[in-house]
């Protein structure tokens, strides 16, 4: 049997597969399909400093292979969080991860001191989020944005920092570069690319945000690439994500360079695709005669 | 463990209206199921399930009964598929009804509204009223199956072809200056408003059921979110699919 | 009976769907399925100064809903489209787009200046592509740089120019703005979004050129979005394109801002494509009592 | 106008060796369809239609057959259509083999390559011979129907489960010891490499049908190309689609 694990700035996952923030809530409802232990890890819904209403619905529309979504960070605030969500998670034998959003470098900051006390295992710092007005999708679409949010947060932060990154923009190597060099531990990516749909019997978009961020099976070929590029370009671990449903797109993404994997809108399809995506991850490593699934990441033998 | 996915064969599905379908499937999923809950379709080839209530539960036969009308694209390919083949379904979900302290229940449907009222009126402990309205004729539904379990069944139509022409509101202000202390609707939003309106004013309580787009169907998400009352004034988001589909009409804010 | 015509820039399209750039070729192969002259146009194959092989095959992947191209470019150059191509292809009475491309500024210069004397009705830039190593798709994601390259263009071109965009940026709004203020007639966009699949067994990239561009279905909501944000920031026309597959899409991207629509990967799925949109068009407006096909656009009526 | 898309009818799909399934339609198409053409069918939900090669072409009753293997989504959802289904077809694409002038043909199919040639068998004006390889004897294909229109059918297996246990080459190369004055190949690009190599060696026209992904089939998009010598030791790109897919073997750069 293949070795699953995978080990992240000191955070030792039990198989590379973790659910995406957003899609899986903190955990509980999830907890009433299957038990969240076998699961890698968790990247909790983003939280802020202060509770937040989020957008009025629709949130969602579904698109070819995909779907948009423009939740905006609804989430019951950093304390409540720590007190009533960290803890309950803590039952189970899985890697909690806290995702991180605000509308400026003081917010992130202090919602990440306050995590510092508490028992999460990492911290994703969500620069990229297309939903919410201020902030968010911001920081992630210059180099100097992000490596300054990077810097002062990685000043404040006693956790390993992971920073998700959005792919709304020319080039992600160099924000990967820019995170990197004010010492990010991880980069997690894709968030979600910005898209809009129009019901044309109303002629109005079907969501009451107007655009929302699009996720599922058709970002998949971008994430992969995306994912390509910036493992070239940094040496720190590469969380990959964006379309993975299958376990064949999980070990595609890997061969692409990350080394971890999330699974957000294939919950919606399927709300055991994680699991699926683990065993079929054993399969394969076990099919073809290799040890630990680390040695799959970043092989891809591509053309000169 | 409650929610599960299960692959569960389908038993019947058929036109029975205007692009209405009746739909019956065999599941273990049917033990756990509630009137007013609603169960998440696997629809080929569509990244979202498509969430449907439940219309009938047999216990004993391990059934579910679902009424359904083709919209899109999901229930376009739901509408296609054959006694014999399977089903992926995911539940059962959300809060539904609760009649059990209720004496006399009065339930309001517009049209494809109608189906999750009809396990409700079974399992109310008195006999109860409903009254059905539709577009017209061609969408009537359940009209018989209501007769079972109902004292009186009153039917409207907005073109009159069916019943009473008029809406099932008008129907309701006559119906409530009787013995009534429940009322449960389920239909489109201005109807629901306008239903909890008319039951509110008259001191009786109403229990809705919502709907809006969903992701997970579980609670996770937050993508289908309804404005509830919340502090002075004030309104939470809470989730369709996990604090609804049904809620008290006086949480609602419309 | 709607009118379906449009105007751009002078030129008059008998409706507004044109078949797009690299997927319909000079319209020679398609003239066997249907009449050329039904279309409301034909964006030709990209041309640069002189003839180019491509990439190695295989360059076309599958990818939900949509696929991954990376022909890179194989042309017979522009002096046999000027003299073989375009006198055939105005024996059919449909609007013909010259596509143009290049390593360098003189190219691009150089290929329109041959075009100029040529029967061609309307040129688009194509400063977008992204499977060629030099120039292509470099010109499309900084303002400064699309601008240079219209600028320079503008001066020599004497045909109405159109500049088609990358949707590889972080703000295709900008360098509309750009491209509007040097000059340019209108802007076509989305160009393909680089993307890249891999095959699990073994290891190595589906296309020879390691990466390609993303079409199809998959993009539609990106271009709606880009069609949206553009179109409320320049007051030249917009060409709408990016996974239109059929007439409610064309539909929808109108509502969002494009005047005219151009249909590409769909002509894979089904050849008929172009001429199933015009007819449900057509239909849609006679059904909702509208005159003229440019009254719908740019009419979605967004929520404030 | 040669070139249509029709929906037509399935009249069989059915499995005849492991994996690998015969289809036939009625379609108008078969007028213009010529041996070692192909048609582009469309699978539902998939953006890209798929190659398949045209079998056996009956143009009085109008049917045209194909042998197609599962391999990926597309030709699975193809093996799921069922009799009395219609299915939507572009086509007849691409030119195929020409054996007018040829006296004595040699046909080489390696797998699911030996479908294209069983028409063009049953169209040289003399009678040809034919040698079939497969991985083994669970896999092979089209034996009987070859030997209908052939002389000689030599039948070899990777694994000897079946015939010649070895390659077709080998068995080529000691068929061409006799007479022959051209050979026509399909199988995988190895084999017709060496194929065309054993040929062109002993001075026989070979013609290959090659395969390479395709987009729109008709010969515009560029996507499907092959290197075709041009020039002095110089290549070209060419469209398999429309050049192809069947090419003399001393024009393929390979
Ligand atoms: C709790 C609940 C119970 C429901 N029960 C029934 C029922 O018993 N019978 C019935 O006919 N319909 C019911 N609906 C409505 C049904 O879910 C939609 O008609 C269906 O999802 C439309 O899918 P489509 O693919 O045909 O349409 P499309 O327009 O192609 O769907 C596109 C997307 O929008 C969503 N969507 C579209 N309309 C609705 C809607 N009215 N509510 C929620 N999501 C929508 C779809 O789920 C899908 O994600 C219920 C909805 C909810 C929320
Ligand atoms: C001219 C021609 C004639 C053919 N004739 C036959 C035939 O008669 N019988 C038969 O079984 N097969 C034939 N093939 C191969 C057949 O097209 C592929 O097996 C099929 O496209 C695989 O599709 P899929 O969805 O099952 O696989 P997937 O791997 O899911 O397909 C993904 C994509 O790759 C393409 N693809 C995958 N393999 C091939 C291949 N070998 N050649 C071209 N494209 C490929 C698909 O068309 C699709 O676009 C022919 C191919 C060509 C080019
Ligand atoms: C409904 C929804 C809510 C999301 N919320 C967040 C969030 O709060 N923080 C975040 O970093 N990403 C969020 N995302 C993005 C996902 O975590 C993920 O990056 C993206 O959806 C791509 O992966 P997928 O295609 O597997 O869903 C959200 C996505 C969805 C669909
Ligand atoms: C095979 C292929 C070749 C293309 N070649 C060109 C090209 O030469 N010039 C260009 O501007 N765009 C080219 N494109 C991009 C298309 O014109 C179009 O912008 C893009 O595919 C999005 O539209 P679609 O989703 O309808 O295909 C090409 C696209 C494909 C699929
Ligand atoms: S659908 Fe996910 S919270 Fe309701
Ligand atoms: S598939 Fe388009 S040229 Fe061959």
């Amino acid at each position: 049997m293949a070795d699953l694990s995978v080990n992240i700035a000191g955070v030792r996952f039990k198989n590379p597969v973790v659910t995406a923030s957003g899609t899986f809530g903190f955990g509980r409802e999830f907890s009433q399909v299957y038990d969240l232990s076998k699961l890698g890890g968790i990247a909790c819904k983003g939280i802020t400093l202060k509770p937040r209403d989020g957008n009025p619905p629709p949130r969602i529309a579904e698109t070819p292979s995909g779907i948009l979504n423009s939740v905006g960070l609804q989430n019951p605030g950093v304390d409540w969080f720590v007190k009533h969500e960290v803890p309950w998670l803590k039952k189970y034998d899985t890697v909690i991860i806290a995702n991180v959003a605000g509308n400026e470098i003081a917010d992130y900051c202090e919602v990440v001191e306050r995590l510092n006390e508490s028992q999460v295992d990492m911290i994703e710092l969500n620069i990229s989020c297309p939903n919410v007005k201020q902030g968010g999708v911001a920081f992630g679409t210059s180099a100097k944005a992000a490596g300054e949010i990077t810097k002062a947060v990685r000043n404040v932060c006693k956790k390993p920092l992971a920073v998700k990154l959005s792919p709304n923009v020319a080039n992600i190597g160099d924000i990967a570069a820019a995170v990197e060099s004010e010492g990010a531990d991880a980069v997690s990516l894709i968030n979600t690319i910005t898209g809009m749909r129009i019901d044309i019997n109303t002629r109005r978009p079907i969501l009451t945000n107007n655009t929302g961020g699009l996720s599922g099976p058709a970002v998949f070929p971008i994430a992969v690439r995306m994912v390509y590029e910036v493992s070239r370009r940094v040496t720190i671990p590469v969380i990959g994500m964006g379309g993975i449903a299958t376990w064949q797109d999980a070990v595609e993404i890997m061969l692409a360079g990350a080394c971890l994997v999330q699974v957000g809108t294939a919950n919606f399809t399927d709300p055991y695709a994680p699991l699926k995506i683990i065993e079929g991850i054993e399969q394969y490593l076990d099919q073809n005669v290799i040890s630990s699934v680390t040695e799959i990441v970043g092989k891809v033998q591509i053309y000169e | 463990m409650g929610i599960t996915t299960n692959i569960c064969t389908v038993l019947e599905n058929s036109q029975i209206a205007s692009g209405i379908y009746n739909l019956t499937v065999k599941t273990h999923q049917s033990a756990d199921a509630k009137p007013g809950q609603f169960v998440n379709i696997y629809c080929e080839g569509k990244t979202l399930r498509r969430p449907i209530s439940i219309c009938e539960i047999d216990k004993n036969l391990q059934t579910l009964r679902f009424v359904y009308q083709v919209k899109g694209e999901g229930t376009k390919w739901l509408s296609r598929v054959q006694a014999g083949q399977s089903l992926d379904i995911l539940g059962p979900l959300g809060h539904g009804f609760n009649v059990s302290k209720a004496r006399k229940v009065v339930f309001v449907g517009g049209g494809i509204g109608a189906p999750p009222l009809l396990e409700t009126a079974k399992q109310c402990n008195f006999i109860p009223d409903a009254i059905l309205g539709f577009k017209s004729k061609d969408f009537a539904i359940l009209i018989d199956d209501f007769k079972k379990y109902c004292e009186n069944v009153q039917v409207s139509t907005d073109d009159g072809s069916l019943g009473y022409h008029g809406l099932v509101t008008e129907l309701l202000k006559e119906r409530l200056q009787s013995d009534c202390d429940l009322v449960c609707a389920c239909g489109p939003k201005p109807m629901l408003k306008a239903v909890a309106k008319i039951a509110e004013e008259r001191g009786v309580e109403c229990q809705v059921s919502l709907e809006e787009r969903m992701g997970c169907g579980l609670g996770a998400c937050l993508v289908c979110v309804c404005k509830v009352k919340s502090g002075e004034g004030g309104f939470r988001y809470a989730q369709v699919c996990r604090y609804g589909p049904v809620i008290n009409s006086k949480e609602v804010v419309w």
